[in-house]
């Protein structure tokens, strides 16, 4: 009988649970969701919210050197860290920042920077032209930590020295005009007597990073969110105005979009198709989407060292069957502008003097499939069928790898496969999960094909170096990312025109430096531009104003560019704001 | 003489698992011997045994000892297919259920054909003519029509004497009936019964009737064989038996039928797990004496015909 | 993943039943018998319609239903996009029904293979006993512990190609356990029935016992095991082509589904790509489902009641659902 | 042993039971008086445990009642409420199911199997509950230590005398036994007849015995019904029904028992299968199994194809439904 | 005790097979397993992590010994819970990623679950018992309609409906951001506020099966002599339905409690994922799509373990309420 009783109550005791946990979800689903509660909204939106999309879920690592694949390791610098001088996205006004002012001599040779003064490490120590130093050269201890290129085979400084505390001079081998813009850019400070002390800078997650930024402590770290307050005693005084930046996850872009419509993340850099009535239209006098098209061209860009791609009439023949038009309309919505075959109009439309170039760049970068097919045969391909076969007598095919969280280029490679498709060649478009198995195999080129956004270091000379150089050549099969030139091309001719730029300081000269770069350009189509791929941010001025925005443009809106981020977080001011 | 004989038979099951492995010894020793043209009741509760025996000879199961005679040989361990196909062609079983002996998704002609194809028994031609023959002799009229019916569309009798016909296919000379009415509606047991009785005498078959049923073995039976716990208790003439038991489980049974008053509290015929030595039967019986729960009582033949396993009543001499 | 599984474990053997004639037209038995079940013969209304409409597929869809249109996205369903436009301005109505084709037919051809694997390895397991039952066993228990999403995921993480015959192979290996087990332990009660030991005595080859009288009763819990799988195929193929893991460039609906979703479509009000090849999937997964009861109901008739109801329920959902 | 009803304690009348559309009780009428042991006898499939389970109220769908009625001392069962019906049953008749394998809630053990059942018919503690379970059990001859045990650690036998200690329980008028003994063997069998005996003479309740066996019930009950194809064909006492059986079926039933004893003469049964209900034969049911029936004799055999029988009182208290025994 | 010593056997024996299965895996791909690995690295990502090779190593149990030898390393290193290092969260060990995220999937999965067996359970148990009555009717074929869409269909809509339109539920993350994980009152009523709508898909999606298999189940038991047997007794309706029909109907859904759980299981991925809930299955996802090799394996083993767990507990309920397996 005993048994039999207790039988009955462990039954009891299983109802009585399941019946509690029925009442505990109902009990709370009744009450109001907080995000509903106009007092609990603004509570939570005491720190500026921002989310990316399509991360995984937090683990701690604040290494600004090696986890830049993470979110956290990606913008603590320029929260955490903090840059020498910024030169915002499309070559804007040089901001001073821990180099206060700065001075060319020897030639421009030699560059000599004044530090800031009273600067401090959120541990208390003081930072000085040591660390400035240590921080420039660290690629020395370890390769990782290189900014500047030291260890790479292109680099030019010559030496590094601090002068006292707060002065330091940086020779380089020969006059560069683009090093503050294009190299010194990149560039954040770290303390010495932190990273000295680390073994492996690889493995080192800085769970606990000391900078000298704006914001200095993680006061909140979770699976789904984590929390970056302000430093109270930062050196800038005022700065920054708000109070804290909080991150949170966002699985896909269906629920980032979700968190900003409902206006609970004030601050993202995700595309939003359609964003006037995805998000916009949803409360007019808060929400904004700011598309930046100073940027860089999205390309189409290959391994030009692999056959046929290393044919240029097969490279030009491609640049002509793409209708640019329809790309940028259907693919980009409208909001990416097509570019000229040559990509440069936008950005730095100044460079671009030659009438010639301009109609060449226009003409080639016009849609033409039957001038692309014209231009096949003429070079020794043929079709059979309807299929292009090349010289060698391989049918062609290109496949196009392209993230598929990533909806804009996704369908913008729809249509470039099509185009293709069009003239013969087996084009698809595929599709890699995510940027961890497209990365690793766009950066090296092994998918040969690929829609990138492939600018470069902050100027048309940066653009032109990246493609054109052989200094900035990267061999096949090697990673493109850290001199920009993807496609492992290189014309011996650019050389001398590159120079020539790089060492003079006088506008004219450079320009028609610059024109005989672009024709190079022109006859090689290195890559082929097709659109100009805006930088998005989305913001709402409910709880927070003083957004990069078309007014007050200061740089890449996206905030885990660096140094261009940490502009924003400094000058973004608390309080909502109807309008911009 | 005889046509079958079953000599010493014995089958035990194992249980449990691997670690306490415990043995049922379903069927012990048992021997006895058909005849042609002679039904041979074997008798027993439920749990007894005897539908063991009857799969034991139609090699359903292997034997744990023991053989099973047919001719000379020892059919019981022959594995080569031909002859096995032989030993099929001469014994045949007639099954319980005959709601589950039949496959409900073939037509009685696919029954009753495939034993005459497998054994060659009428050449192809011919088949169609003897299934509906045999389908007579079983008085399933119109044969024609009858032969295409599923087995849901006949009644339990019906279907009961399809398995018969299909026993019959193969023109067998030994038929064991494994209580071929005990499924079936009162009102037609007799019906089967009856055909037992006349293919006995047309055909001269052996029949081992295997039943629970004292009445219906009285009724068509020569010989009886009773059985308790896997063992053979007691046999001979079916009149001779039940008019004057020598077994006293066989006055237990023949007194439950009659309706007299009983006073046993029994606990079944089961067979023994694991048994010692002792009668099995001891612990209910009325007439125990000390030796019986320490020797295991042999089959002695104490009249003429008639053999009981009991220490009062057939004593080893 | 196996969201529905109305069968119980032991279905009754299913008597033949002989053909009719509609008109000229001859019924196979177990047609008539599930059109008569209300259940099934909703089922397989709705199962049909989703067939026939793959079968017509070219003829009621534009050639490539992946074409885009400048002049057509985002449009809402109207006399010319019946289902609307996506995006791309690719007709949702034409990616609907092309993709009913590569979806039915993945799910069909990946609920055969695995039934042919989970059949023989089941129903051979049973009969044969012994050492082979207790592996055969032990394998389909552990492949039911494992749970099949994930391993889905991982594997096809594995996988570079990710063709239509990579993912019936792969989506059939991880889901016939499910199908192994109710077949063999529906033969291990069918196999000592008598009429197989009948079949035994009377000299019958194994292999013809297995096959010629074991598996012909199991037909219909084959076939069901059969819509079972398919079903089960259709989800896990529509949820892994939803998390990116499929043949991305197909027409499918967890194709379309996925770039409604990746391109947030919802949440712009554009419901239309999402929710149009969503219903299709439901609408056939109850088909079967609803097929799958009326199996059931069938080989069982104490699931079978005749009773007053609302007409319009029985109408929809047959008698005994109702 | 009187046949003779002192007090009527059940009455149905024109009972018809339907599962589906399938008539499986038609038209039957059955008197039980109180202390009377009354027979139903009748194979697979006629309709005998319909009726039983029409008494006791527990038809669920497809099956239910529709027609007739059924008394019990006096009052109607169909005009009662569901809480009526609920206190009925078991308190005034109770039940002993045909397989004791499966009427034993296999979870629950046999104690708290009586529990339930007295809790649901009077106030009673779980403890004096057991108690009065355990004795009970011991009065149908078991141990009361077995009120522990679950049902799958009894033999068939025992798990039997469990139900009919249940049965017992509430002291009820009417006990219904429905084939209590068919899948027990012999011994058993006739051990459980016994205890009932000495149980029915000891409490005086009436007894509804259910069996296709009818050699059990010439030798037990005091009258017997012979029910075919959803009728009652013929009721009389036992005695009356053994010597001189009028209607052809029961004739054949008692042709379908080999004698035991005597002469070994050769029996007969019952040509052909009961039929199928969903298409009963028109007329008298058993018409064509009927050996008397032929179309020889025509006028006799369109009655016999065309008219239902009634059942007609021959003698005092032995009615019979045939056409044979009108002409 | 026997009978649970050989589910005991099974289910290390069924380890051991999800264990295996997982070393056998990456090596069923053409070429050199770990070479099948790396070249889904760029040269930049070997660079910044350049113990990847040993991690690699690690996972696949050595690499350059035979297979046997790595085979025995392997199950070694995960005997100890050493399933190296998470690539993708690189040098996170696996064990912190998963052990940061598995609480809230169980959390998740186990509530939903047991609610969606308990919900479709008594609703297949009352539509059975009241054949063709509303719940039969109507709720039933609701049930059967709502579970026949795939659980990431069902979180979509519940995420745009009930989520964003109606504003009833959050619709992302575990809890709110202004809490604190702990074992406070704030957290845990914060942590049943953001379940709410993914457990409520995820017992639509599963509830249905339940339902019809229950109903089937049941329905077959009202037929049980003992039920009859029941009712005939006089007891109360509502005690016939659970106490004898409901209580045994129970015991072959329950078997099947397993196979389901690992189908829910599925489900938790697609739920998980849809309202950014940061648990294993979301982590599987984003582990799977970074070639996060050893954290995807890590992820499969555990819930393969968490399968096995359920089906331990679902044993020992089996055990508690059918007596049968007691005394056998």
């Amino acid at each position: 009988m005993r048994r039999s009783i207790r039988s009955t109550r462990r039954l009891a005791a299983v109802g009585v649970v399941a019946g509690l946990a029925v009442l505990a979800l109902l009990g709370t689903a009744s009450a109001p969701a907080a995000t509903n509660n106009a007092a609990a909204l603004a509570a939570a939106h005491k720190c500026l919210v921002m989310t990316g999309s399509g991360d995984p879920a937090f683990v701690k690592n604040f290494n600004p050197y090696t986890a830049t694949g993470l979110p956290s390791g990606s913008f603590v610098q320029g929260a955490f860290y903090e840059p020498l001088i910024v030169i915002g996205e499309g070559g804007l006004k040089p901001v001073p920042w821990l180099a206060r002012s700065w001075k060319w001599s020897n030639g421009n040779k030699t560059l000599t920077l004044n530090i800031a003064k009273g600067v401090k490490w959120s541990d208390g120590k003081p930072l000085t032209s040591l660390d400035v130093v240590y921080s420039l050269t660290a690629g020395q201890q370890n390769a990782a930590m290189d900014r500047i290129g030291l260890t790479g085979p292109g680099n030019n400084v010559k030496s590094i020295h601090a002068h006292g505390p707060y002065k330091v001079t940086i020779t380089l081998k020969s006059p560069d005009s683009q090093f503050i813009a294009g190299t010194l850019n990149r560039q954040f400070i770290v303390p010495q007597h932190i990273w000295s002390k680390v073994a492996d800078p690889a493995t080192f997650t800085n769970s606990n990073p000391v900078g000298s930024g704006p914001f200095d402590k993680i006061t909140r770290f979770t699976t789904q969110d984590y929390v970056f307050s302000k430093n109270p005693s930062y050196w800038q005084p005022g700065l920054p105005k708000i109070p804290c930046l909080e991150y949170v996850q966002a699985a896909s872009n269906d629920s980032a979009l979700a968190l900003i419509q409902s206006g609970q993340v004030d601050w993202t850099h995700n595309f939003v198709p359609n964003v006037a009535s995805a998000y916009v239209a949803k409360d007019p006098k808060h929400f904004h989407a700011f598309y930046a098209t100073k940027a860089y061209p999205t390309s189409l860009v290959f391994d030009d060292t692999q056959y046929p791609y290393s044919l240029v009439a097969f490279r030009k023949a491609l640049s002509l069957a793409i209708d640019r038009n329809s790309v940028s309309k259907l693919g980009e919505y409208g909001y990416g502008p097509p570019t000229d075959a040559l990509g440069l109009q936008f950005l730095f439309p100044s460079s671009v003097t030659d009438a010639s170039v301009k109609a060449q760049a226009k003409a080639m970068g016009t849609y033409n499939p039957t001038a692309a097919k014209k231009m096949l045969t003429d070079a020794g391909f043929t079709y059979k069928g309807s299929n292009l076969i090349d010289p060698k007598g391989n049918p062609v095919s290109l496949d196009i790898h392209v993230i598929s969280g990533w909806s804009d280029w996704v369908a913008s490679d729809q249509i470039i496969a099509k185009n293709l498709s069009d003239i013969g060649i087996s084009s698809k478009e595929v599709l890699e999960p995510d940027w961890g198995s497209w990365q690793p195999n766009a950066y090296a080129t092994k998918n040969p094909t690929l829609l990138w956004q492939n600018g470069s270091q902050g100027s048309a000379y940066g653009f032109l170096y990246a493609n054109l150089s052989q200094n900035a050549y990267v061999p096949s099969g090697q990673d493109g990312e850290t001199t920009g030139n993807w496609e492992h091309f290189a014309d011996p001719a650019a050389t001398p025109y590159l120079n020539q730029w790089k060492n003079s300081l006088d506008p004219e000269k450079q320009q028609a430096a610059a024109t005989q770069l672009e024709k190079l350009f022109l006859n090689d189509m290195p890559i082929v531009p097709i659109y100009i791929g805006p930088r998005w941010s989305t913001y709402s001025t409910k709880y927070f104003h003083c957004f990069d925005s078309p007014k007050t443009f200061w740089g890449d809106p996206i905030f885990t560019t660096f140094p261009d981020n940490i502009l924003s977080f400094t000058r973004i001011c608390p309080g909502g704001q109807a309008g911009a | 003489m005889s046509v079958l004989e079953v000599r010493d038979l014995s089958k035990s099951f194992a249980i449990g698992g691997a670690l306490r492995r415990q043995h049922v010894h379903a069927v012990e020793d048992v021997s006895f011997s058909l005849r042609p043209g002679t039904i041979t009741a074997l008798v027993g509760e439920s749990g007894s045994g005897k539908s063991t025996v009857a799969r034991l000879i139609a090699r359903l199961y292997d034997p744990s000892s023991g053989a099973v005679l047919f001719g000379e040989e020892d059919v019981a361990r022959v594995r080569r297919r031909k002859d096995v196909l032989r030993y099929r062609s001469q014994v045949q079983l007639i099954f319980q259920d005959p709601f589950g002996s039949l496959n409900p998704v073939k037509t009685v002609r696919h029954h009753i054909a495939r034993p005459l194809r497998i054994h060659d028994i009428v050449p192809s031609s011919q088949v169609e003519q003897r299934v509906h023959e045999l389908l007579e002799t079983v008085g399933l009229v119109p044969a024609q029509e009858v032969a295409d019916k599923y087995p849901h569309e006949l009644s339990g009798g019906q279907r009961q004497r399809v398995a018969i016909a299909r026993a019959l296919a193969v023109e067998p000379k030994v038929v064991l009936a494994d209580e071929p009415t005990s499924m079936l509606d009162v009102s037609i047991r007799i019906g089967i019964l009856n055909l037992m009785l006349k293919l006995k005498d047309e055909r001269d078959i052996a029949f081992l009737y295997v039943t629970h049923d004292i009445a219906s073995a009285r009724y068509i039976a020569d010989d009886i064989l009773v059985m308790y716990a896997g063992q053979i208790v007691e046999r001979g003439p079916v009149e001779q038996v039940l008019a004057d038991p020598l077994h006293p489980y066989t006055r237990l049974l023949l007194a439950a039928v009659h309706g007299e008053r009983i006073a046993d509290r029994g606990s079944g015929a089961s067979a023994a797990v694991d048994p010692v030595e002792g009668c099995r039967f001891v612990s209910r019986c009325p007439l125990a004496i000390p030796v019986c729960s320490e020797v295991t009582p042999e089959l002695v033949e104490a009249r003429p015909q008639q053999a009981a396993r009991c220490h009062v009543t057939a004593p080893a001499t | 993943m196996a969201q529905l599984d109305p069968t119980a474990l032991d279905l009754q053997l299913a008597v033949p039943k002989r053909g009719i004639r509609i008109g000229r037209i001859r019924v196979p038995g177990w047609l008539a018998l599930l059109l008569r079940n209300s259940k099934s013969r909703t089922g397989l209304l709705i199962v049909g319609f989703m067939v026939f409409i793959a079968i017509i597929a070219p003829l009621i869809s534009v050639a490539h239903p992946n074409d885009f249109n400048i002049l057509a996205t985002r449009q809402a369903p109207s006399w010319h996009h019946l289902f609307g436009t996506t995006d791309q301005g690719s007709d949702v109505f034409s990616q609907v029904v092309v993709g009913a084709r590569r979806s039915l037919l993945l799910g069909a051809l990946a609920g055969a293979l695995a039934t042919v694997v989970a059949a023989v390895l089941g129903i051979t397991a049973a009969y044969v006993g012994g050492i082979v039952d207790e592996i055969v066993n032990l394998l389909t228990n552990v492949f039911l512990t494992i749970p099949a999403i994930p391993l889905l995921v991982v594997a096809s993480g594995y996988l570079r190609a990710r063709g239509m015959w990579t993912m019936i192979a792969v989506i059939a290996l991880v889901l016939w356990a499910f199908e192994a087990r109710i077949l063999r332990a529906q033969a291990l009660t069918l196999k000592n029935r008598d009429f197989i030991l009948a079949a035994k005595t009377s000299g019958e080859p194994t292999w013809r016992i297995v096959f010629g009288e074991l598996m012909p009763n199991m037909i219909s819990r084959i076939a069901a095991a059969f819509v079972l799988v398919f079903y089960v195929s259709l989800l896990v193929d529509s949820g892994l082509e939803f998390l990116g893991l499929g043949d991305m460039s197909a027409t499918s609906w967890g194709v379309t589904i996925y770039w409604a979703q990746v391109n947030s479509t919802v949440l712009q009000g554009e419901w239309w790509p999402f929710m149009f090849p969503s219903l299709a999937l439901g609408l056939t997964v109850l088909g079967l489902v609803l097929v799958l009861a009326g199996v059931d109901e069938v080989s069982n008739p104490q699931l079978r009641t005749e009773h007053k109801r609302g007409r319009l329920v029985r109408l929809v959902f047959g008698r005994a659902a109702a | 042993m009187s046949a003779v009803a002192t007090k009527t304690l059940l009455e149905v009348r024109g009972l018809e039971v339907e599962y589906g559309r399938v008539r499986a009780v038609d038209g039957v009428d059955l008197d039980i008086a109180s202390g009377e042991i009354l027979g139903l006898a009748g194979e697979s499939g006629c309709g005998k445990s319909t009726v039983a389970n029409a008494i006791m109220q527990i038809l669920r769908p497809p099956a239910h009642i529709v027609g007739g009625s059924i008394r019990f001392e006096g009052e109607d069962l169909t005009g009662k409420s569901n809480e009526e019906l609920r206190r009925f049953r078991w308190r005034n008749v109770s039940m002993v199911f045909q397989s004791a394998m499966n009427a034993l809630n296999p979870v629950m053990r046999v104690g708290d199997q009586f529990v339930d059942m007295m809790q649901a018919h009077e106030r009673i503690s779980k403890h004096r509950a057991i108690v009065r379970a355990g004795e009970l059990l011991e009065l149908v001859g078991m141990d009361k230590q077995r009120v522990r045990s679950y049902p799958h650690e009894l033999s068939g036998g025992m798990r039997q005398r469990v139900i009919i200690a249940m049965a017992l329980a509430l002291s009820p008028e009417l006990i219904i036994l429905d084939e209590p003994t068919t899948a027990l063997d012999v011994v058993v069998q006739r051990e459980i007849l016994q205890e009932v005996e000495a149980l029915k003479h000891d409490f005086g309740f009436a007894v509804l015995f259910i069996t296709h066996d009818l050699s059990l019930l010439l030798e037990f009950a005091d009258r017997i019904a012979i029910m075919y194809a959803g009728e009652i064909v013929e009721t009389g006492p036992a005695a009356t029904l053994a010597e001189s059986p009028l209607h052809p079926y029961t004739q054949g039933l008692l042709q379908s028992f080999p004698p035991l004893t005597g002469p070994r003469v050769k029996l007969n049964g019952i040509a052909g299968a009961p039929p199928d209900l969903r298409e009963p034969p028109a007329g008298c049911r058993f018409h064509p199994r009927c050996p008397y029936c032929a179309p020889e004799n025509a006028a006799l055999y369109l009655r016999q194809t065309t008219e239902r029988p009634r059942l007609r009182e021959i003698t005092a208290g032995h009615f019979v439904a045939c056409h044979l025994v009108d002409a | 005790m026997r009978w649970f010593a050989r589910r005991l056997v099974f289910y290390v024996f069924a380890i051991w097979v999800a264990l295996t299965l997982n070393f056998l895996l990456p090596r069923l791909m053409p070429g050199s397993p770990i070479d099948g690995l790396l070249e889904h690295l760029s040269p930049a990502q070997l660079a910044a992590n350049p113990g990847i090779v040993q991690t690699y190593e690690a996972l696949l149990g050595g690499g350059h010994h035979s297979i046997g030898q790595d085979y025995v390393t392997y199950l070694h290193r995960i005997s100890h819970f050493n399933f190296g290092l998470s690539t993708s969260n690189y040098p996170t060990p696996v064990s912190e990623v998963v052990g940061r995220t598995l609480p809230y999937s169980i959390f998740l999965v186990g509530v939903a679950f047991i609610l969606s067996f308990v919900i479709g359970t008594g609703v297949g148990m009352v539509a059975a018992w009241r054949r063709g009555r509303f719940t039969d009717s109507f709720i039933v074929p609701a049930f059967m309609t709502v579970s026949a869409f795939p659980a990431f269909v069902l979180a979509l809509v519940g995420l745009y409906f009930l989520g964003l339109k109606a504003g009833w539920f959050p619709i992302q993350h575990a809890y709110d951001s202004n809490v604190i994980p702990a074992w406070s009152w704030t957290f845990i009523s914060s942590a049943f506020r953001h379940a709410q709508l993914p457990i409520l898909v995820i017992i639509a999606a599963y509830a249905g099966g339940w339902v019809l298999n229950m109903r089937t189940v049941m329905i077959n038991t009202i037929g049980e002599d003992y039920v009859g047997m029941a009712r005939a007794k006089g007891l109360r309706d509502r005690r016939v339905m659970t106490r004898y029909a409901g209580r045994n109907a129970i015991l072959p859904p329950l078997n099947g409690f397993a196979a389901q759980f690992a189908g829910a299981v599925g489900g938790l991925v697609f739920v998980e994922i849809i309202f950014s809930y940061p648990g294993v299955g979301y982590t599987l996802q984003s582990a799977v799509l970074g070639n996060d090799y050893p954290l995807a394996q890590a992820i499969l083993v555990v819930l393969s373990v968490c399968v096995i767990i359920a089906n331990l507990i679902m044993d020992v309920l089996n055990f508690v309420l059918d007596p049968r397996l007691r005394t056998s």
